[in-house]
């Protein structure tokens, strides 16, 4: 009764025709349909901007967009697990602060050089995404965010104990001056396009991750893990990585905020409020695209800043109605908002509100 | 071994007084899926109340519960009609952004009202303490707890026995099928979050009378406490707040005899985490509650 | 209208960048004023607090200058600018702040509220070649990285906790025992550290151990609960029991204390939190007794030509900011003597260049309200001794040294 | 009850004694049977009979109480659901579960990525999505998102998800409920040409009269339990079947 499979189109069609081997890479490079090539000529567009800014800037304002830049990427980190993946992290502080400690450490106990310091600390971000990853993936929506939460709050106290190693409560210094310096101060400039060039780098990772394969594994984690699973995705995989190329940006970048900051305290590389403000900035730009982070950081760094300077003592209560007014009226994310606006020519605002009113 | 009994019978009270302070944000998480994040800037909204009429009218903390309770109640109901009802149906993620917005505005708001000293409310009996044998249990943080305790029964009692409680429930389960019973939602929500907000208001008067408070780093340590707890006892439990309150209080108060002073907030979270792990709804949460979230 | 609103919003954007880049307070004018530059914190934990003394401190000091004549160098008199900016009480945020004032060329800082700040700010002064006065940041870590540009008026943390047991070692009866509850931040460890040794020299012994501050007495800093700290105490019923911590640790300690039935013979004594209108808010009743070190009291008898004596200075600034006369925040003292400090180093240097200015503070040796501000080579002020102060009837009562003593201490003072 | 027949190349999917409980609740209790190469097996019976457990436990959804799954003569049972679907067998799940953030055409292209044979590249998954697309007949709503389709549009885009994937087995959870008759047609000449193509195709559906006619060989299940085994016609004539499943008139009727 079972027939010999026939060479029918069906057939022809099912066992595919002979398609290149290459690896998982391969395809990274060739993923972009060249339709959508002008974000990655816009993107070199904006980097070269930047890079001539930074020789005629107002004054004041390079250690300005320096911070910007910091945000840019943390916010792309945080979209790439929270956004992407579908798992709010509420834990990715813990990498920026053992990013910061990993360099310090080394740099003041054992007098190593910071480019030998800054892999040793991605290193050691990546390994402790997956150490709690693991376990905590495995968890969802808020339960997975407060456990994470945890997990920051945790490794802060272990740093903040570890008084021998780390200085503890006491907070710790990397030697910049003179001779008994491991590397030269990079000093404002430097640091502009070491932030600038990490911005880039982590939108760069976001935008090829987004249309790669393994993007789309992370957003079919994110509509539907039995379905994910069902098609062939190893979702338990694609989770950690997702969080390890997170908390590898977050790791460097905290890396290099140690090194511009040269005396810290676990309090301040282990603040909350860093995860808080990757959260809002991801999400108020439009979370799940690599545009909306982007703008998220950028918009809201330079409102908070611009608040700071001139409000004085009412900046961070105006800050908050901000939010409160943007969240109200764009629910989806501002970028969203603009795109759907852009695509079916709809700008009310009004309509918006009503769309997700109770 | 005095020393063991003496930090396992603060850790009781204490545990009471968190379970007391995470029951509304429970509450408001497990009914409505919202994270509360001005949950701590509530509490200290209803301390500030019970701190005037003390030294205004010289009202006494306990005394001053009702009115704390009915002004927080009606802040709350406006909050969620006008402001949070607005973003119920967008990604959970936010509501938790228009909550922290709401969180500075209403902390920034109390600090230039009252400055950020600190804050206390000063009575003469509840910061004294009875013994027995060679443990002193305070006056001020037993009677927190006893609170803690009726208002819980209380709560779990309107819950399953009032009208007004099943549509609450019927409200949190399915908002859609609710409405066609003839639910009102939006008021329901608001009622909710109104309930919630007076209890925040409860816990901020009792956290004023044992301890003391400011407006600028207590409402963030009420909140991430209330998170905790809520979590650690799990969602959809009336008693889950004050279950995950009394295991926190009690954990934090052995473990800081053990180790150093310094190390409880890590336990804190260690056992966060060794509870979600093993049961990742909470110790006595319903599934249900815990995986119907995403961003 | 609602349709522009998404236009305007691209139009919004473009200003907020433009504006951000401007910064606040005006660009420092050359030749006629000198500007001196602080980040101070007006929001977060020490907004409207000691954020708020100090600026009050720098603003009275500066409005002082210029009401008489500004500071007069190279012939001619120059009125002050003060330029402030939030630095949202974090340490970070006043690093960038003072590099940003160097961007725009204010050369003269005055430091930031509390030791993390001056910490993060103090290399970045030392990089741009700016020089700082260090008004409020006692830790004596800042001093120790071999910075050549920070200068502190204020008394190091080492003489915190020192003071009060000398203090105590003076009374009659004298205690025999004491214990030390210290929090995890470099600045009470250091001041606790240097106590012990002091309590040992006089012959007092600390319980539950020598190291206990920083094992079973030490909590976190700005905790609110300190029981476990008191929990190991009770037992060893030590005569005083002091806190080396800031307010919050404080306040905790005084409350959980009756709380757990950990009753100290004698009293309990503090660092920061007593001499701070705060502490008696907070405690109310239970404040009474509390010893407290502070870095400067009324009764001392240096006097300026800024500021005229110490109690001229007290009713002025109490006067001006509406603080009672017993109740009066001692870090607007500290900020105002850091801002004199600077201003009579211009005078001194004959001119605003700060490497003028600098050398001019490393030499300078001068008696002022505040009292003798010298600075040794590291920049500290270990000169200027610490007083110690006991609240009675709501009041700060200056008791140590004993030359300044107005009042007898009550003690055993626990009622 | 029907031994297994040894087959020279081992059975495509063979279960032995499967069972699973809920709680108290048995929804499958001691299944066992086996499906060779190129045949289609019809699963059918009341709701709650254990279809939608038993498709679950094959796929890694659900871990069995006891028994085992074979899939081509390999023990996969308790095995986590990707491990099974990269042996090459594919599933539609009864409530259609679409990656709603994204287009049809890109559902189908994730299948075809992360698939057992893999299209190296997104490009490449693209155009064999396109392909499955005109196959399955919703070719015109490439660029929709899922949301916007109809039942049976969402329903044949589950089926073309799941063959983007490769299978040689493919699990069919009720893709024929709800559809109406030209449909039924239309989704029963697609199943056989599937099967024709080389596919081994397990249907499951409670609508008797597809069932009957895609067929080789129909299970009836029952309870949990196996009441029936065998071609359409004996399976239809059997009176246990009749009796639990079209009820006595039917069967008085029949009789008389």
């Amino acid at each position: 009764m079972t027939q010999k499979p026939s060479a029918g189109p069906v057939a022809e069609v099912l066992q595919g025709r002979s398609r290149s081997t290459q690896g998982m890479f391969g395809d990274w490079i060739r993923s972009r349909t060249p339709a959508n090539s002008w974000p990655v000529v816009a993107g070199f567009a904006v980097f070269a901007a930047m890079l001539g800014l930074q020789q005629l800037i107002v004054p004041g304002t390079q250690r300005l967009l320096t911070s910007v830049f910091l945000f840019v990427a943390l916010a792309q980190a945080w979209n790439i697990i929270g956004g992407y993946t579908g798992y709010a992290s509420f834990g990715q502080v813990a990498f920026f602060g053992l990013g910061a400690y990993t360099v310090a450490v080394l740099m003041n106990n054992y007098h190593v050089s910071f480019w030998v310091a800054l892999p040793v600390a991605v290193v050691v971000g990546v390994l402790f995404a997956v150490v709690i990853g693991v376990p905590l993936l495995r968890l969802r929506g808020h339960y997975f965010a407060i456990a994470t939460l945890g997990a920051a709050e945790g490794a802060r106290e272990v740093v903040n104990n570890m008084t021998s190693v780390t200085g503890g409560g006491g907070g710790i210094t990397i030697p910049t001056f003179g001779s008994e310096a491991p590397t030269p101060y990079f000093g404002k400039p430097g640091f502009y396009l070491a932030f600038l060039v990490l911005a880039a780098v982590s939108v760069a990772v976001a935008a090829l991750i987004a249309r790669s394969r393994f993007g789309y594994a992370m957003v079919a984690v994110h509509e539907d893990e039995d379905a994910a699973g069902a098609v062939g995705i190893n979702t338990t995989v694609v989770k950690v990585i997702a969080f390890a190329v997170s908390a590898a940006i977050v790791a460097c970048a905290g890396a290099f905020y140690a090194f511009q900051q040269i005396e810290f305290y676990p309090t301040d590389v282990f603040d909350a409020s860093f995860t808080v403000l990757m959260v809002i900035m991801v999400v108020i730009g439009g979370s799940g695209s690599v545009v909306g982070p982007l703008a998220g950081a950028v918009g809201l760094e330079l409102l908070s800043q611009f608040l700071r300077v001139n409000l004085g003592s009412f900046n961070q209560l105006i800050f908050g109605a901000i939010i409160v007014l943007v969240v109200v009226f764009f629910p989806q994310g501002v970028v969203i908002y603009l795109r759907d606006a852009w695509r079916t020519r709809q700008f009310s605002i009004l309509d918006n509100v009503r769309r997700y009113r109770l | 071994m005095s020393q063991f009994l003496q930090a396992a019978a603060y850790g009781v009270v204490q545990g009471g007084l968190l379970g007391l302070v995470a029951v509304g944000f429970s509450l408001v998480w497990g009914i409505m899926n919202v994270v509360n994040f001005s949950h701590g800037a509530l509490a200290v909204t209803g301390a500030y109340i019970a701190w005037i009429l003390n030294i205004r009218f010289g009202v006494d903390p306990f005394l001053a519960i009702p009115v704390v309770a009915v002004a927080l109640f009606a802040f709350g109901y406006v909050l969620q009609r006008g402001l949070i009802n607005l973003v119920i149906n967008a990604p959970i993620f936010l509501t938790l952004l228009l909550t922290f917005g709401l969180n500075l505005v209403i902390l920034n708001g109390l600090q230039l009202l009252f400055t950020a000293d600190d804050r206390t409310i000063d009575t003469s009996y509840a910061s004294q303490s009875f013994a027995i044998g060679a443990v002193n249990v305070p006056y001020g943080r037993l009677a927190a707890c006893f609170l803690a305790l009726g208002i819980t029964v209380a709560l779990a009692l309107m819950m399953s026995r009032t009208r007004l409680g099943h549509a609450i429930g019927a409200t949190g389960m399915d908002r859609g099928a609710a409405r066609l019973m003839g639910i009102r939602a939006r008021h329901i929500y608001a009622v909710t979050f109104g309930i919630a907000a007076a209890l925040a208001g409860v816990a901020g008067t009792m956290i004023a009378t044992v301890g003391s408070f400011n407006p600028t780093t207590t409402p963030g340590q009420l909140t991430l406490d209330a998170f905790v707890i809520s979590v650690l006892g799990g969602l959809g439990n009336m008693y889950g707040a004050l279950v995950g309150g009394l295991v926190l209080g009690i954990a934090e108060s052995l473990g800081g005899l053990l180790l150093t002073g310094t190390w409880v907030n890590a336990i804190a979270m260690a056992v966060l985490i060794i509870t979600l792990v093993i049961r990742p709804s909470g110790l006595i949460g319903k599934a249900m509650y815990g995986g119907r979230v995403e961003v | 209208m609602m349709q522009r609103v998404s236009a305007s919003a691209m139009v919004a954007m473009a200003v907020v960048v433009a504006a951000a880049c401007g910064g606040g307070g005006t660009t420092s004018g050359s030749g006629s004023s000198v500007t001196f530059a602080a980040p101070v914190s007006q929001t977060g934990a020490f907004g409207q607090a000691e954020g708020l003394y100090t600026l009050q401190g720098y603003k009275f000091c500066v409005q002082t200058l210029n009401s008489k004549g500004g500071i007069s160098f190279g012939g001619q008199s120059h009125k002050v600018n003060l330029v402030t900016e939030d630095d949202q009480s974090v340490a970070a945020t006043s690093a960038q702040i003072v590099d940003q004032f160097n961007d725009q060329g204010d050369k003269l800082i005055l430091s930031p509220y509390g030791s993390a700040g001056t910490t993060a700010v103090a290399p970045v002064v030392e990089r741009n070649g700016q020089v700082m006065v260090d008004s409020n940041g006692a830790d004596t870590a800042i001093f120790t990285h071999g910075y050549k540009s920070t200068f502190a008026v204020l008394s190091p943390s080492s003489s915190y906790v020192t003071s009060i047991i000398d203090a105590l070692a003076g009374l009659s009866p004298a205690p025999k025992t004491v214990a030390i509850i210290a929090a995890s931040d470099g600045f009470s460890q250091h001041a606790a550290e240097q106590g012990v040794a002091e309590a040992k020299a006089k012959g007092i012994s600390v319980v539950p151990s020598a190291t206990a501050y920083t094992s079973s007495t030490k909590v976190t800093a700005n905790a609110t609960d300190v029981s476990s700290a008191l929990i190991a105490i009770k037992g060893t019923n030590p005569d005083v029991i002091i806190i080396s911590a800031h307010l919050n640790e404080a306040v905790a300690a005084v409350k959980q204390a009756s709380e757990l039935g950990v009753k100290p013979k004698d009293g309990f004594a503090a660092t920061v939190a007593p001499p701070t209108p705060a502490f008696i808010s907070a405690l109310g009743k239970s404040s009474e007794g509390v010893f407290g070190s502070t870095q400067w009291v009324p009764e001392i008898s240096a006097s300026d030509t800024v500021f005229g004596s110490a109690h001229e200075f007290l009713t002025n600034f109490t006067n001006t900011y509406g603080w009672s006369a017993q109740q009066y925040p001692y870090q607007a003292a500290d900020a105002a003597a850091g801002c004199e400090a600077l201003a009579l180093a211009i005078e001194k240097a004959g001119s605003a260049d700060p490497a003028a200015v600098r050398t001019a503070l490393a030499g300078l040796k001068a008696d002022t309200f505040y009292g003798h501000i010298e600075f040794d080579s590291t920049g500290m002020n270990t000169v200027k001794p610490m007083y110690v102060i006991q609240i009675q009837k709501s009041a700060f009562v200056t008791i140590y040294p004993s030359s300044l003593a107005t009042k007898q201490a009550i003690w055993p003072a626990v009622s | 009850m029907i031994a297994p027949v040894e087959v020279p190349s081992a059975a495509v999917l063979e279960v032995r004694h499967l069972a699973k409980r809920f709680g108290g609740l048995w929804a499958l209790r001691d299944v066992s049977f086996s499906v060779s190469e190129g045949e289609i097996l019809g699963v059918i019976g009341p709701n709650g009979a254990g279809k939608s457990t038993l498709v679950n436990l094959i796929t890694g959804h659900l871990r069995p109480t006891t028994g085992q799954v074979l899939i081509g003569g390999r023990d996969v049972t308790g095995l986590r659901p990707w491990v099974i679907a990269h042996d090459r067998v594919a599933r539609t799940f009864q409530i259609v579960k679409p990656f709603r953030g994204l287009t049809v055409r890109e559902n189908v292209a994730i299948g075809a990525m992360h698939g057992n044979e893999r299209d190296r590249s997104v490009r490449d998954a693209l155009t064999t999505a396109d392909e499955l697309l005109d196959l399955v007949g919703i070719a015109k709503h490439a660029n929709a998102t899922p949301t916007q389709l109809s039942v049976a549009d969402a329903r044949r885009l589950e089926l073309a998800k799941a063959l983007a994937t490769r299978p040689r087995l493919l699990l069919i959870d009720e893709v024929m409920a709800g559809l109406r008759h030209h449909e039924i047609e239309s989704a029963v000449e697609l199943i056989h040409r599937l099967r024709d193509s080389g596919i081994t195709i397990v249907a499951v559906e409670h609508v008797m009269k597809a069932i009957v006619s895609v067929s080789d060989r129909i299970l009836v299940l029952h309870h949990g339990s196996i009441l029936a085994l065998g071609s359409p016609s004996e399976v239809l004539a059997d009176p246990r079947v009749i009796e639990a499943y079209l009820g006595h008139r039917y069967l008085d009727r029949r009789s008389s």
